[in-house]
Order: C-alpha cells, then structure tokens, then sequence
C-alpha cells in the first residue's frame, strides 16, 4: 500500500494544477469539488498507508521516485519516508485540510477569488504533504519552503490591501531568516555525514562510538536545525510574523497558520530526534525557548481585542509547550499535541471565521457579545476548543498537555512551573474570549445586529467534525497511569522514536506525583474559567477602546512588549540605512566615483597635455634639444 | 633592386609623361604599375640580393622585400584613396611622381646596408613628402604645415648626420656589416663616439616615426597638410622609417643595445602616454588620427625594444596592419571632411544612418587601430606585446595596454559620433567606383589581416 | 563529421547574420528567429551526440590556425561547454521573440548583432585555444557594444563607452597572463626531436600555468580573474553594470546579463581553475571574500533601488556573487551549482527583464513608486512573473534552488563564515523582490497602471516557456548535471580540491 | 705651423658663425656664414682633402649661399627690423646651445685619448681616388642621388609656380 | 704632411661639437626662416667637418664622399626650403616662424 503514498501530494497537485490553469474557466461548484476532492483523495489514501503502517505488518519504508540534485559526493532524491510519524502527521493534514477545503467553500463563496484561493490551498497542502513525507533534509526543505510560499501568498491573499501584503512580506522574510539556519544545519548535517537522508544520517549518528554524543557539531546542527523551526513556528525571537499572518482569510489561519504549517518545526525537531537527544545543550535551548514562547505569548494574548489576535498568541504559546515537549524529550507528547491542537485550534479558528462572517468582517470582540443565541452551532463548538484547549479533562488538549507537563516535571520543575501558568493563562484569555464573544450584549452596530446569521452547513458541519475530534482526540494518549497499553500513540509512534528512547534516561514519576500534575493543571484552568467569566461576565468589564488610557503595563504587553517597534529599530531601519549608506555613499561615491575619477584624471591630463603643442616652431625645436640634452646628461652619469 | 628601378622610372614617366601630353594616362599607369612592382619586389624574395651588393649598398633579403610589399601596396590604396584629387588637379603628375619618388626613397630605407644609402633614403623619402604637404599652396594652413615639416625635419636631419658622423669616427665605415662587427666586437676608435652618435641617430630616428619628445611636428604637420598627404605621411613615411630604425638598431646596433635600450624605454613609455593620452582631448579628427599615429609609434617602438626572434615579424605586421586601419580612416575622413567641411568629430555625426558603408568602413578602421578583435590591430598588438614580454620588458608592455585602453576611448567616440549622435542634414555621399573599391580591400585587408596573420608574420 | 556540429554552431548564427545584413529583409525578426531556432535545434542535437558518447564525451574540431605561432582553431564541447552553448541557443530565441515588439529602425542590422553576438559567445564557450577564446571574448563584446549604443537609451555614449572600456581593461590583463603563460609552454631544443613548439592549446597552458612557481601564478591568476571579475561582474569591480543594464536596449540587457555574464563565470571553470592551481589556492580566500561581499552588498542596494531594472541589474550582481563564489571553493557541488545557477540565471534574468520590459512598455515608466496594482487588471502576468521572481529568490522547485543550493553547499564545505555570509541572499534577496513585486503588482491600481493592456502572443510566448523552464529544471535538473559531471570531475583533478 | 693655421682657421670659423647668429642684417648673416664656410674649407685643406675643399667653396658658398642671398633680395627682407624673440626665450636658447655643447663634450669625453694618425694616405683627397670611390664603391647612392634631385626639382618648380587658376 | 698627423683628432670634435652647437643655438635664437636655415646649414657642416676629418684619419675616402651626398642633399634641401618659404611669404608677407602658430593643440 505505501509505494501509492505519491499519490497524496499528487492528487492536492494535480487540484492546483487544474484550478490554477483553468480555474477562471471553471464554476464556482466545480472549483470546491475539485479543491476539495483532491484533498479528500488524499485523505483516503492516507488512511490507507496508515492503516498499513498501523497494521500488523507495520509496513514502513522509504519510496523513492527519482534522483533530484547530484553533485560531487552531494546526493537528494526525491524519495518518501513513510513512518508512524509522517503517516501520522498525513493524516493530520488532509484530514484537517479536508475539513478546512469544505468551510472555504462556504466562507470564500462570495470572493472573487475563489479559484484562487483553493488553488492555493491545494498548492499548500501539496508542499505540507511533501515536508512531512520527504525521506531527507532537502526534500523537508522543499516543503518547508513551498509552505512558506503559500503562507505568504494566502497571507497577501487580498493583494489590495497593502498591510496586508507587508504582513506577507514579513512572514515570507522572517520564515527565510529561519530557513537561512535550517539551510546551514542541512549543510552542516551533508558535511558531517556525509548526506542528508534520514536514514544515514540518524544511523550513523546513533552508532555507538561515533562520537556524536553531546558533540559540538551535533549540538550546531540542532541549534541551526532550530533556528529554521523558531521562523516556521513562530518561537522567540522569530515569532512576530504570526500574529501578522491573521491577515490572511480565517480558513487559512486555521489551516496553515494553527494546525499544519506551524507545526512543521515540531515535526522537524521530531524527526530528528536522535540528533537532539544526543545533544543536551540543544534540548535544553529548545525546552528554553519553547517555554518561554509560550509563557510570553500567553501574557500578550490575555490583552488582545481581536479575536484572531488572540488564537494567533495563542497559537505561539501552544507551540512554545509543544517545543517544550520536545525540549525535555516528550516527542510522543508532542507530537500528540500537534495533533490534538491541529483539532481544536482549527476548530477555534473556524468557529472565529464562522463569527467574522456573520459580523461581516468585524473581528474586534469588543464590538461583539451575545452572540450565542444568533449563532448557537458556533457557540458550541467553540465552546468545545475553548474547554479542549484549556486542558480540561476529558477533552484532547488535557491529555496531550498533561503529557509534556509530567515529562517537564521530571525534567526541570521550574519548567512545569511555567508550563503551568502558561496553561493556566491559557485557560484565562480563551475563556475571556469566549465570554467576551458570546456572553453579554451585542456592542456591535445595529446593521451588523441585523445580520446576524448562522453559517451555511459547509461551515458547520466541518465544525462539528473539529468539536467531535476534540473531545475524543485525546483517547490515543490516554496516559499510562489509567491502563497499561492506553497509550496508543506512543506505541505507534514508538518505531519513529526508538533511536532516540534506547538512549533516553526515563525516569517516570510516581503514580502519585502524576496524579497531583493533572490535578494542579487542571485545578488551575478550571480557577481560570471561573475568574474569566466573573470577570468578563460584567459589562463593564468590556477592555477599554484604544484610545482609553490603561495602566502602563497593560499598554505595554497590549502593545505587544513593542517587539515589533524594537525590530523596526533594530533591524529593518538599520538595513534600510545600511542599504543607502552602500548605495548613496559607498557606490556612487566611492567605487563608482574611483573608476569614474580614472577617466576624468586621463581627460584632465589630456587638457595639460595639449597645451605642450603650442604650434611655436621655435619651442618644439628648444623641447627637442633640450629633451637631447637630458638624454646626453643621463648617458654621461 | 629591381623593385627600385622599378619605382623609379614609375616616378619618371609620371613626371615626363605631361610633356608628352600624356597627362590622362599618368593616373592609370602608376595605378596598375603598382602591383607591378610589388610583383616585382616579391620576385626578389629568393633573388640574389638576399646578402648585400652594390658594393655592400643595399641588401634585398626578406625583410626589405616584405616591407617594400607593404609600402607598395599602401601607395597603391592611396592612389585610390587619393584619386579623386589626383586626376582633377593639373599637378597631377607632380604630385604623382612625388609620391612614386618619396616611396622609392622609403624603399631605400627599408633594404640599405650602408648609412649613405640610409640618409639618401630618408630625405628622398622626405624631400617629396615636405612638398606635398605643402601642395595646397594658397592654404596658409598647408603652408604651415609644409613649412613646419620642413624646418623640423631639416633640424633632425643635422642631427642624423653628427650622429653617423661619429658612428664613422668610432668605427671608420658606412657599411652596416663592419660597423656591427666593429660594434661586436669592440673595435673602436673611442666608445664613447659611438655612443653619442647611435643617441644622435636615433634621435634622428624618433624624430622621422614622431616619437615623444621629437614628435613636436607631428599634430601640427598631419592637421595642416592635405588630408590625402596626412594619410601618406602616417602610413608610408611611418613604415619606412620605423623599418629603417630597426634595421639599424636590432642588426647593427645590437652590441650596443646598453647604450640605446633605457632611451628607447623611456621614448616609447613617454610616446604610449602622451600620444593616447592627449588624443583624448582633440576636437579633431585628424588631429586625432595625428596624435594616435604618433603612440603608434610608441608600439611599435616596443617591438624594437624587444630586440625577440619575432620582432620583425611583429613589426612588419604592425605597419601592414597600421597602415590599412589608417588608409580607412583617412579615406573617410577625406570624404566626410569634403562633404560637410569640417574635419571635426561632430562632421561624423549620424554617419552610420546616411552612409552605413563609410560607417562601417571608419567602424573597423577605428576598432583596428584600437586594437580589438578581430580586426587587424588586434594582432598586431598582440604580436608587439608577446615579443616585448618575451624578451622581459613586463613594465612598458603594461604601460602600453593601459595606453591602449586610453586610445580605445577616442576611437569609440567617432564610432558613437556616426552611430549615436543625429545630425541635422543627412547628407549623402557619393562614393566613386575607386573609392568603392577602395573601401571594400582595406576592410577586407583589416579583417582578413586579422583573421590570418599568418599570411604576413610567417614571412619573417 | 560529427565534430562539424561545433563548427556549425559557431558559424551558423554567424552565416545567418550575413544574409540579414545583406538581404536587409523586412522580415528580419523571423528570419533571425527561425535561423535562431534552427541553431537550438543544433545545440539539442550535440547535446544528444555528447550524451551517446558518454566515453568520449566530446565534440571536437582542431585545425592548424596561426601556425606561426603555435594557434589553433580548437573548439570542443564537453559537458560543461555544451550547458553553455545550449543556454546560449536556448535563449536567443526567447531574446529575439521577446523584441518583437519594439520595432527596432533597422531591424537586419539589429538582429544580425544579435547573431554574430551568440556565435561569438558560442565560440567563447566552445574554444579550447587560450588565443581563440580571447578573441571571441573580445568579439562578443563588438555586437553588444552596437546593440547598446544605437538602440540604448539614455545617457547611452558615455555609459557604453564606460562599458566597454572597463571591461576590456580587465580583458587586456588576461591577454598579458595568456602571453606570460603562453611563454612557458614548448619543451626541448628547436630541431631536436623532443623540441615541442610553443602553443596556445588549452592543455598547453595549462601544463605551463602548473610548472609556474606559485607567486607567478597569482599573478596569472589576478590578470585572468580581474578579466571574469569585470565580466561577471563582481564587486567592486561591478560599477559599469548597472548603468549599462539600465541604457542598454532590453535585448540587449538580456544577453547582457542572460549569457554574456556568463562568460566569466564559465572564464572561471574553465581556465582559471585549473590554470594556475597554486594561484587559485593562494587567492581563493580574497576571490571568496569578494564575491561574499558583493553578494551582501549588491542585495542592500537592491533593496533601495526605485528603477525596476536597476533593482534587477543589482540583484545579478548579488546572484554572481554567489556563483563565484561557489565556483572557487574548488568543490564538485560548488561548481556543479555555479553550471546550474548559470542556466538559471540566465533563463531567470531574461525573464525579470522582459517583465520589466512589458511594464514599461505599457506604462512607459519603470519607477516602482509609480506602479501598483498591475494584478488587478493582468493576473495572468502577475502569475508569470511571480513564478520568475520565485525562481529568482531560488523557492525550491524552481531552478534557482538546485544551483543556489549546490553553491550554498560548497561554500559552506570552504567556510561556515562564508556561507552564512553568502547564505544571506535567501533573505535579502526575498527582501527586494518582494518588495519590487508588492510595488508593482500589488496594491490598488492607479492611473499608470489601470490601462494596462493583456498580454501579447509574443509575450507569452517567451515568458510561459521560460516558466515552465524554471520549474522543470528545479524538478529535474539531472540531465544537465549529469552530462556536466565528468568534466567538472576533470576541472577540479587538475585544480586540486580543497580537501 | 699646422697647428696655428688650425687654431686660426677654427677660431675664424667660430667667430663668424657666432656672428652669423647674432648679427642683425640677413644679409650680414650670410655673408658671415660664407666666411665660415671659408674657413671650414681651408679645414679641409688642412686635413689633405683638397678637392672637397673646391666642392664646398664652389657648392655652399658658390650655389647655396647664392640662393640664399637671391632669396633674401627677392623678398626685400635686407632690414634691421627683424624682431626679436623675447630676452628671456634668447637667454633660454643660449643655455640650451650651450647645455647642448656642454653635455656633448661630456659624452665625448675619452675622445682626447685617440691616438694621434700614424702614417696616413696624403692622396685619398685627390680627384683621382674620391672619383675611384665615388664611382665604384659609392655608384648606387650616386645614381640614386638623382632620384633626390628629380624631387626636389619637381618640388621646388610645383610650389615655385603660380597657381593656374 | 696632413694636419691630421699634427693636430689631435679631438680638437677636430671639438671643433664640429661647438659649430653643431651654434647651429643648434641659431636655429633656437632667431625667428627669421631663413636665418635658421642658414644655421641648420651650418649644422650640417659641422657634420661635414667631422666627417673629413675622420676620413683623414683612417685614410678612408668614403668620409668625404659621404660629404659629396650631404652637400647634394643640403642643396636640395636648400631649393625646397625655400621654394616653401617664398610660398608662405607670397600667402603672409613675412618669414617670421613665431607668426606661423595656426596649427596648435
């Protein structure tokens, strides 16, 4: 079954093909099922190879379709990996794509571009398709930045609007700063191992003896590896361009921008697992910036108005704990809550698009409230992720976080603590965010009020699949503590993971120690709930408008810490004036000025020159004695 | 020494045929006679002149006969480029025999084996060409050309003779084969005679291919004369003379190369730097072309300096080479300056739209004598360079590429006068049949000159 | 009479630029297309002949030229010859087709320039005679001359002359290295039998340039790689390229930057690396150190560029850089993505510049504050140039990635420094482009922009074919690196890698 | 007695030539030039070449210094008025004849330490052996000497004469 | 009895060097043509002086009979010479050379 897995790229492929060369030609009608066609094939022949890889024979293996690039002793084919991992992480895509493709097609009905933008949805689950199959760094790379092409163009999707294409623009750069690193680690990964396939590299580094361990190269190839995942993830310091990304239409928020694409550097960081668990250094780095991200985001998201600002930080956040998951070598965890977040962040996301369509734009949630009654499929499900993302057993987010949070803790209990909060604030502003969009008064306009409408099916019913996948997604990884075996994704994963879990010190915690991690997480976010809607149940309690005066902190973190200020300043103006100091001064002053002054000085000296010939017969012939004079006296000497 | 008499008694009929009334045939028979005596020189090329005779006067080895060749044929494009101006002028036999006599004298210079035929070669080589570039006799500007060259010349002429005077006194002959092996092998009257007088002579030298600082005359001269003579001076004149410097310098001089080499450096670098530099500035085409003639010079004083194996290969290639960019370029420039009376660059001006042949004709001219491939200039260069790196002088031959580089800019600038600047009449120009036929053997001389070299610098 | 294919590439273009010259045919811009088609046809053909013939894997003709002194007409195609004479022939269709439209006054002389240009950079490409190759060197730099000057714009007369100047000072250095080297080749006494005359061949030079002491080779070297610096161009010796691109007509900017730039990258390759080995070795550090610089560089000043062109022509620069760099770190996947990134280059730049032709062509301006929104009225254009500018900013995929990757690759192998230096240009280079394309197509159009017309035939059919070139090469870049491999192996035994 | 009549004859020669320079009147100066030319004769005299010495007298001060004369009278330039070039140009011209002489004794400087003649041939100067030369060793330059003469005759009578039109 | 046996042969040189010499300074001092012809003459004889007595000294006639052609050529010269000054003085009424400075840079 799993040498039909080119068939998974393929069809999205052949989707964007299609649409992209006929689409103008073809009915909107026609345009959805093609879009969505292509991913739901993709989805049934991901299922198969999952249930291959899954199945009893537990047929995995690599797929090779053809030589790329060869040179010297460089070689990339362009081969498919196909693993518990990377059937997983199939899934996840053309499922959740699926689901995403079938809401466009009612949230982008009235756009004029709507072949467009299923042509680019398509190209993008293409290139997510080939990131997660490739069977080496390059062909990930491929992926990786097809993703980030499509990121930008479905980010600039509404190419009038030139914010829009600046928040494009920045999310395209910031993702090459990254990319740039990513780059380098795979240079660096062919120049230690002498290739960048999987496969070798992983064996030759997990050799005993090799010397790999705790290595200063490992330790650079994880860190520039890291430095790619930080661009496509958002970390610290990379991180700006995401909560920008909300620009783009809201399915894609939810599909590349919360549940694949920014996920992809938890992926990397997962494949390459033996790399980073032979390097300390760089877990430590990764479980460091992970948390921190997490904890950072999560206070900027507690201040934020726009209720796709605030999925965004949180987003950043989640994949800070995911990075943190990985940082303290809980890769089924994290992986598990790729997974589990994929479900309720899209849905999150879907259910906030269902609410902007009926608001007709508006995303501001203090201009919203009430909105239960005229939306109640909406409320619902984002009632579901809310509680799913808050880690509130038993829906998917607790079982996913609560696994990263007890390897944290036996890990670095300052770690746990943060993890914690972060989830403790988590549970705070998503709640704040649901009581703020849902409960109280309408405060939008009357025309608005007017409007008001539930979604089409197309939009709910993918709704509904999210919110059911939410709560039950959890169930793959019930932890180990409830039944032996419950865990069912990590022994599935296991195979993925085995290099890395022979050298792996696992230390579990005492049953009773587990059971006072998920008490206090779970004690905390339901603290959390209970205090967001005190709070935000009030109506006077509607944050102020922009223009209000608040209190210092408050106005910093709503600003977002101004980060994006102290890069303007420290980055770009810098490279701008960088840019013109080379231009204005160095070039046109300087090198240009030099070869130019060549020219000038021989026309110069021709002027001089000239003047020698006087036309007086009686200097040329003085000039011509005494030049023999002067050549008489040399010779004498 | 056929080719001698050959030429001579060319130059005689030109000048007796008018009494006999014969004026109209004057043109045509010198025209065809031409080839004739080329075919005539090429006939010596194994003859028994090959080691000298009359008394050891004259040596007709190769070298002369392929100098003579290049000469004749020259003459022989300038009688087409001059034509026109030849058979309208009542002068015509004068000015024919003129130049059939001045070309005889270059032809002494090129195959003497003895000083006096030396200095009888170069004034009848001169004597011709001061009248001629006086021949347009109401033209103050010719006159004061003529009178320019005259005077100069006479002066540098002075100094020629002290200087053999002394070579004589330190060596006691005339004959270029005693003085050599006087020169070898040291059997002298006084050393320093001879020194003094190879510096005398070669002052003399440089004065007649116009080479920094004797070269005075040269812009004034070539501006002022008619630009038929101009083209006769810079391309003739220049090729006998610098043949006559280098027969005496690399093969009788030899042994004294010390004395004269650091001279002929420091003549050629100030030759290469001051003809391309001050090029640069002129205003005038022709005063242009002056000034590049003169750091042609320069290069080709390189290949004199270099004293290699190929040397005279080089330099017969050089002038062969020089000499067919240069009748282009004048032939045009005549035409051009005729037509719209006025020798500046502006009278190119949208050359390349009214007269694309004459455009293209100056194109290669001027890209050949700037040295680019694959014109003929390009190897002549080439040529000249590769023998002065062999034998070591790196420093000058760098001087000479960055002088080259200089002498591109001004050649460019008549190219983007014709084919960039627009000109407000677009006047067309007639060429005649000759002129036609002109035009289309230099450029197939520059080109094919350069596509093989081999034709010319297997020869020597 | 196989070997005759070079022959027939050389002098094809140039046969058929004498029929335009004299049949001064109205119809010139087909004739010269159909001549230029035929001639890709041939260069396809020798890439066929050259893949059957993977022992030998080389055409090639060698005749006695100037006997005196040791020249011959020797040109051949290897692997790494013929990436460049099909690039050449592939993309003097597109240049031809691409001028269609702008109605040049005297169209025979144009495009017979065009013609005798692509034999001369044929023949640049094929010799394999130190003295051939300088004088088609030399020769190509003729036609471009003409083109830019007579059918330029601007300050043209001081711009072109400033061109061909500077670069033939850089020329006229490597002559000087030729003739040193060509010094130190013939073995033996004159009329013994080991007497071995004194030649021009490429092999000759280089066993001269090899028996050199290393001083005199990086001598050599600074003469030879002054000369490809000035080509190519590399910083700082970049200034006459953007005021060129910028004057020269858009033909002629294309074969500008699309091939001619090429000759001094191929310069490198082929007689510079292995020409003087221990040179190479001893100055690679400072050729890498330029060319690193140069990228950086020239991509901040691409970002500040408000002519669209200019933006480009600084963006060549930056993309050359790389190449160079690549190509001296004396590494198989260097010079392998240096062969690549030419060909992409090549087809890419053509690409940017006939957009940036369309664009002005239309809206007679090429100043990025000026333009805007020309994707709401021509999608399909922006679409097209996109894909360009995606190959240009080397997206994997498209051809710019393979080559980028490979020279990225080898520099790395030289030096992390270098590489995260020159590993920059995936920043900055998606910097300006992006930006030069959100100021032009993006955003509300304005009045300069609202009448943009569609798409001509003739511009599609340049751009479309150069589109799916930049995306099938990215796929499957393998026949052209394949057929390059063997004598890129044999480049860098001579040079000695630096392993 | 030799040396006197050297010392003489080189100090007359001297003398005039100086005078030629710097006197006033054309004519003055040519007939200061003729006087030198005599004196550079009886040189000739001196040194056994008898019938050069003839030559020169019959040749310079006969034809050539005749021409000069004819000239001057036929352009009526025998006046005082000449102008003269600036002190300072006539100061610089002084020095640089006089660098020129200088410098050219310094380079032939060794010269004095030519042995004086040993016995040498009386007769070479005599009609008879310069006639033998001229006519065996020299006939080539002699013949073609004609060549010169034929262009400078044609020379002088082209510009020499009015212009026909 | 030649002088040559009593006179060294250096006072000869000297002698031509400092007529040369007057020539030369002639030919810079005055601006009349024909002046600076008659100096250029006298240069010449300089020449001719050296010549003779070099042929005196090695006893070789073909000194003087070089100094046959220089005469010819001289008077050849001469006939030009002036021929193109009588010319110039027809077209501007004077043989001052400092007048004749049209052609110049």
């Amino acid at each position: 079954m799993i040498e039909l897995v080119w068939l998974v790229p393929l069809l999205p492929l052949l989707g964007w093909l299609i649409i992209g060369l006929f689409g103008k030609r073809l009915s909107k009608a026609l345009v959805g099922a093609i879009g969505c066609g292509s991913v739901l094939g993709a989805f049934g022949v991901s299922i198969a190879v999952f249930v291959a890889v899954a199945g009893h024979r537990g047929e995995f293996g690599s797929i090779k379709l053809f030589d790329w690039i060869q040179a010297g002793d460089f070689t990339a084919s362009f081969s498919f990996l196909v693993d518990p991992l990377s059937s997983l992480f199939l899934l996840i895509i053309t499922g959740v794509g699926f689901l995403i493709h079938v809401y466009s097609t009612g949230y982008m009905k009235e756009d004029e571009g709507y072949a467009r933008f299923f042509a680019y949805l398509n190209l993008f689950v293409f290139f997510m398709l080939l990131l997660v199959l490739g069977d080496n760094y390059l062909i990930m790379f491929v992926g990786w930045e097809g993703v980030g092409l499509c990121s930008y163009l479905l980010i600039g999707f509404w190419f009038k609007n030139t914010d829009y294409n600046k928040a494009a623009r920045k999310a395209f750069i910031m993702n090459r700063i990254g990319d740039l690193g990513f780059l380098l680690g795979i240079l660096l990964i062919f120049v230690t191992f002498g290739s960048v396939s999987y496969e070798s590299v992983f064996d030759t580094a997990a050799s005993p003896g090799a010397g790999f361990s705790n290595n200063a190269v490992t330790t650079a190839i994880c860190l520039l590896l890291f430095v790619g995942a930080m661009g496509k993830s958002a970390q610290i310091p990379l991180y700006t361009w995401l909560p920008d990304a909300m620009a783009g239409p809201t399915p894609v928020s939810a599909l590349i921008h919360a549940a694949t694409m920014v996920t992809a550097g938890i992926y990397m960081i997962a494949r390459s697992n033996i790399l980073y668990t032979l390097s300390e250094t760089a877990m430590t780095v990764v479980a460091t910036i992970g948390i921190l991200t997490a904890l950072f985001a999560a206070t900027i998201g507690i201040f934020q108005n726009d209720i796709k600002k605030v999925l965004a930080y949180s987003t950043v956040s989640q994949l800070g704990l995911m990075f943190l998951g990985l940082g303290v070598g809980a890769y089924t965890g994290a992986v598990f809550h790729v997974m589990t977040h994929a479900f309720f962040k899209a849905l999150l996301f879907l259910a906030a698009g269902s609410v902007i369509h009926a608001m007709h734009h508006e995303q501001d949630i203090r201009r919203m409230g009430g909105l239960k009654k005229y939306l109640p499929v909406t409320f619902a499900t984002f009632f579901i992720g809310t509680i799913a993302i808050s880690g509130i057993p038993p829906f998917a987010g607790f079982f996913s976080k609560d696994e990263i949070l007890a390897h944290a803790y036996m890990h670095n209990k300052f770690f746990w603590f943060l993890g914690v909060l972060t989830s403790m604030m988590t549970a705070f502003y998503m709640f704040r965010l649901l009581y703020l969009t849902f409960y109280g008064e309408f405060r939008g306009t009357e025309e608005q009020e007017h409007h008001l409408h539930e979604s089409p099916k197309s939009m709910t019913v993918p709704l509904m699949v999210l919110a059911g996948l939410s709560v039950a997604g959890g169930f793959l990884g019930v932890p180990e503590l409830f039944a032996h075996g419950a865990h069912w994704l990590h022994g599935f994963l296991e195979p993925s993971f085995e290099r890395s879990a022979m050298r792996m010190y696992t230390s579990h915690a005492s049953h009773a120690e587990e059971y006072a991690i998920m008490g206090f997480a779970v004690l905390g976010a339901v603290a959390m709930w209970y205090l967001a809607k005190k709070h935000y149940s009030e109506p006077d309690n509607v944050p102020a408008e922009d223009d209000e005066e608040v209190n210092p902190v408050q106005k910093v973190i709503y600003n977002k810490y101004y980060v994006d200020e102290f890069y303007e300043a420290v980055i770009t103006k810098p490279l701008n004036r960088i840019s013109e100091f080379f231009y204005g001064i160095v070039e046109l002053r300087f090198v240009d000025a030099i070869v130019n002054g060549i020219g000038d000085t021989v026309k110069w000296l021709a002027g001089i020159f000239r003047l020698a010939q006087t036309g007086n017969i009686g200097f040329y012939i003085f000039a011509m004695v005494i030049s023999i004079v002067v050549i008489l006296f040399i010779k004498i000497m | 020494m056929n080719t001698i008499i050959f030429l001579a008694s060319l130059g005689g009929f030109a000048m007796l045929a008018e009494i006999f009334r014969l004026r109209k045939l004057i043109y045509p028979v010198v025209l065809l006679g031409l080839p004739g005596a080329a075919a005539v020189a090429v006939m010596d090329w194994n003859g028994r002149a090959l080691s000298p005779i009359f008394n050891n006067m004259i040596v007709f080895d190769h070298f002369a006969v392929m100098f003579s060749v290049v000469m004749i044929v020259t003459l022989a494009l300038w009688m087409l480029l001059a034509h026109r101006g030849l058979n309208e002028s009542v002068t015509v036999s004068d000015h024919v025999s003129l130049a059939v006599f001045s070309l005889t004298g270059g032809v002494l210079m090129v195959c003497y084996a003895n000083l006096t035929m030396l200095f009888l070669g170069i004034e009848i080589l001169s004597i011709p060409v001061y009248i001629l570039a006086g021949s347009n006799k109401t033209s103050l500007r010719s006159n004061e050309s003529a009178f320019k060259y005259f005077l100069m010349g006479a002066f540098a002429t002075g100094f020629l003779l002290f200087g053999i005077a002394m070579v004589y006194g330190a060596t006691a002959s005339f004959d270029l084969m005693r003085i050599a092996e006087a020169v070898y092998t040291s059997a002298l009257t006084s050393k320093m005679l001879l020194g003094t007088g190879i510096i005398f002579i070669l002052v003399g030298m440089a004065f007649k291919i116009s080479a920094v600082p004797f070269h005075f005359w040269t812009p004034d001269v070539y501006e002022g004369a008619p630009t038929a003579i101009t083209a006769f001076m810079s391309t003739i004149v220049k090729t006998a003379a610098i043949a006559a410097f280098f027969r005496l310098f690399a093969f009788c001089f030899t042994g004294e190369a010390g004395t004269w080499s650091t001279i002929i450096w420091a003549v050629a670098a100030l030759t290469l730097l001051y003809g391309n530099i001050t090029a640069v500035y002129q205003q005038s085409v022709k005063r242009m072309l002056a000034y590049s003639s003169i750091s042609h010079a320069g290069y080709m004083l390189l290949a004199l300096l270099a004293m290699a194996d190929t040397s005279q290969g080089s330099i017969l290639y050089y002038t062969a080479a020089y000499s067919a960019g240069s009748i282009g370029a004048f032939a045009v420039l005549m035409l051009v300056a005729q037509a719209k009376g006025n020798e500046g660059f502006d009278a190119f001006n949208g050359l390349g739209r009214s007269n694309p042949i004459l455009a293209f004709v100056m194109t290669c001219s001027m890209l050949s004598l700037a040295g680019i491939p694959p014109m003929a200039g390009f190897f002549a260069k080439y040529y000249i360079f590769s023998s002065a790196l062999d034998s070591g002088y790196t420093g000058i031959v760098i001087i000479a590429v960055i002088a080259s580089l200089v002498s591109v800019y001004y050649y460019l600038r008549v190219i983007i006068a014709m084919y960039f600047r627009e000109s407000r009449e677009g006047l067309t120009i007639e060429l005649s049949l000759l002129h036609q036929v002109l035009m289309i053997i230099v450029t197939a001389l520059i080109i094919a000159l350069g596509i093989f070299p081999d034709l010319i610098i297997s020869r020597l | 009479m196989k070997n005759m294919i070079v022959l027939g590439l050389i002098a094809f273009p140039f046969l058929a630029a004498l029929l335009l010259l004299f049949t001064k045919s109205e119809g010139a811009k087909k004739i010269a297309f159909a001549a230029s088609v035929i001639e890709f046809a041939l260069a396809v053909f020798a890439f066929a002949q050259l893949k059957q013939n993977a022992v030998h894997p080389e055409l090639a003709l060698n005749v006695p030229w100037i006997k005196t002194i040791g020249v011959n007409f020797h040109v051949a195609i290897d692997g790494i010859s013929m990436l460049m004479v099909l690039l050449t022939a592939l993309l003097v269709p597109f240049i031809i087709l691409s001028s269609f439209r702008s109605n040049h006054e005297n169209p025979s002389l144009f495009y017979s320039l065009i013609l005798i240009m692509q034999m001369a950079l044929t023949g640049v490409f094929t010799a394999m005679d130190g003295f051939l190759f300088y004088v088609f060197w030399e020769l190509a730099l003729i036609p471009i001359w003409f083109i830019c000057l007579m059918w330029g714009s601007g300050d043209r007369a001081r711009i072109t002359l400033k061109f061909f100047i500077y670069t033939l000072v850089g020329s006229l250095f490597m002559l000087a290295g030729l003739i040193y080297l060509y010094q130190f080749t013939g073995s033996g006494e004159i009329g013994t039998k080991e007497f071995v005359g004194r030649s021009f061949d490429i092999k000759a030079l280089y066993a001269a340039g090899a028996s050199l002491d290393p001083g005199q080779q990086g001598w050599i070297f600074w003469a030879f790689f002054l000369a490809f610096a000035i080509k190519m161009p590399v910083f700082p010796f970049h200034t006459w390229q953007p005021d060129t691109y910028v004057a020269a007509p858009t033909a002629g900017t294309m074969l500008l930057s699309g091939i001619m730039l090429k000759m001094g990258t191929y310069g490198l390759i082929r007689w510079l690396l292995p020409l003087v080995p221990a040179g190479v070795h001893a100055w690679m550090d400072t050729a890498i150190i330029l060319s690193v610089i140069g990228i950086v560089y020239a991509s901040c000043i691409a970002i500040v560029q408000k002519d669209l062109k200019r933006l480009i022509a600084y963006s060549s620069i930056a993309h050359v850089g790389l190449i160079s760099a690549g190509i001296f770190t004396l590494t198989a996947e260097g010079i392998q993505g240096g062969l690549m990134q030419m060909i992409s280059h090549g087809i890419n730049v053509v690409g940017l510049f006939f957009i940036a032709e369309i664009i002005l062509s239309r809206t007679s301006t090429r100043q990025l504050a000026e333009l805007g929104g020309i994707r709401n009225v021509e999608p399909q254009f922006a679409v097209l140039f996109l894909i360009v500018l995606l190959g240009s900013v080397a997206l994997p995929l498209t051809s710019g990635f393979v080559g980028e990757f490979l020279l990225i690759n080898g520099i790395y192998q030289y030096s992390t420094w270098a590489a995260l230096f020159a590993g920059l240009t995936v920043i900055l280079g998606a910097v300006y482009m992006l930006r030069s394309y959100q100021r032009v197509m993006l955003g509300e159009t304005n009045s300069v922009t609202a009448g943009f017309a569609p798409l001509t035939f003739h511009e599609k059919a340049v751009l479309i074919p150069i589109v799916i070139l930049i995306i099938a090469l990215g796929v499957y870049p393998k026949p052209l690196m394949e057929i390059a491999e063997p004598a890129v192996k044999q480049i860098i035994s001579i040079a000695g890698g630096i392993k | 007695m030799t040396i006197y009549l050297f010392y003489f004859l080189s100090f007359v020669a001297v003398l005039c030539a100086l005078l030629v320079v710097f006197s006033k009147s054309p004519v003055n100066s040519v007939l200061f030039l003729i006087v030198t030319f005599f004196a550079i004769a009886g040189h000739y005299v001196l040194l056994n070449a008898q019938f050069l010495a003839a030559v020169h007298v019959i040749v310079y001060a006969g034809a050539i210094m005749v021409l000069f004369l004819y000239v001057i009278m036929m352009l009526n330039l025998n006046r005082d008025v000449e102008p003269h070039k600036p002190v300072a140009l006539r100061f610089a011209a002084v020095v640089a004849g006089g660098l020129l002489a200088i410098t050219l004794i310094g380079a032939l400087h060794g010269a004095e330490t030519l042995p004086k003649a040993g016995n040498v041939q009386a007769d070479i100067g005599l009609i008879e052996n310069l006639g033998k030369t001229l006519f065996n060793d020299f006939l080539l330059p002699f013949e073609i000497s004609s060549i010169l003469f034929l262009s400078a005759m044609v020379g002088a009578v082209m510009l020499g004469k009015k212009e026909l039109k | 009895m030649s002088a040559i046996q009593v006179i060294p042969v250096h006072y000869y040189i000297l002698l031509s060097v400092v007529l040369f010499s007057i020539g030369v300074l002639g030919v810079l001092f005055r601006r009349n043509a024909i002046i600076i012809f008659m100096c250029i003459e006298l240069m010449l004889n300089a020449a001719n002086l050296l010549l003779v007595a070099f042929s005196s000294y090695f006893s070789d006639a073909g000194g003087q009979v070089f100094v046959f052609f220089i005469m010819a050529v001289a008077a050849a010269e001469v006939a030009v010479g002036l021929a193109i000054l009588t010319m110039i003085f027809r077209n501007t009424r004077s043989t001052d050379i400092d007048f004749l400075n049209k052609l110049k840079w």
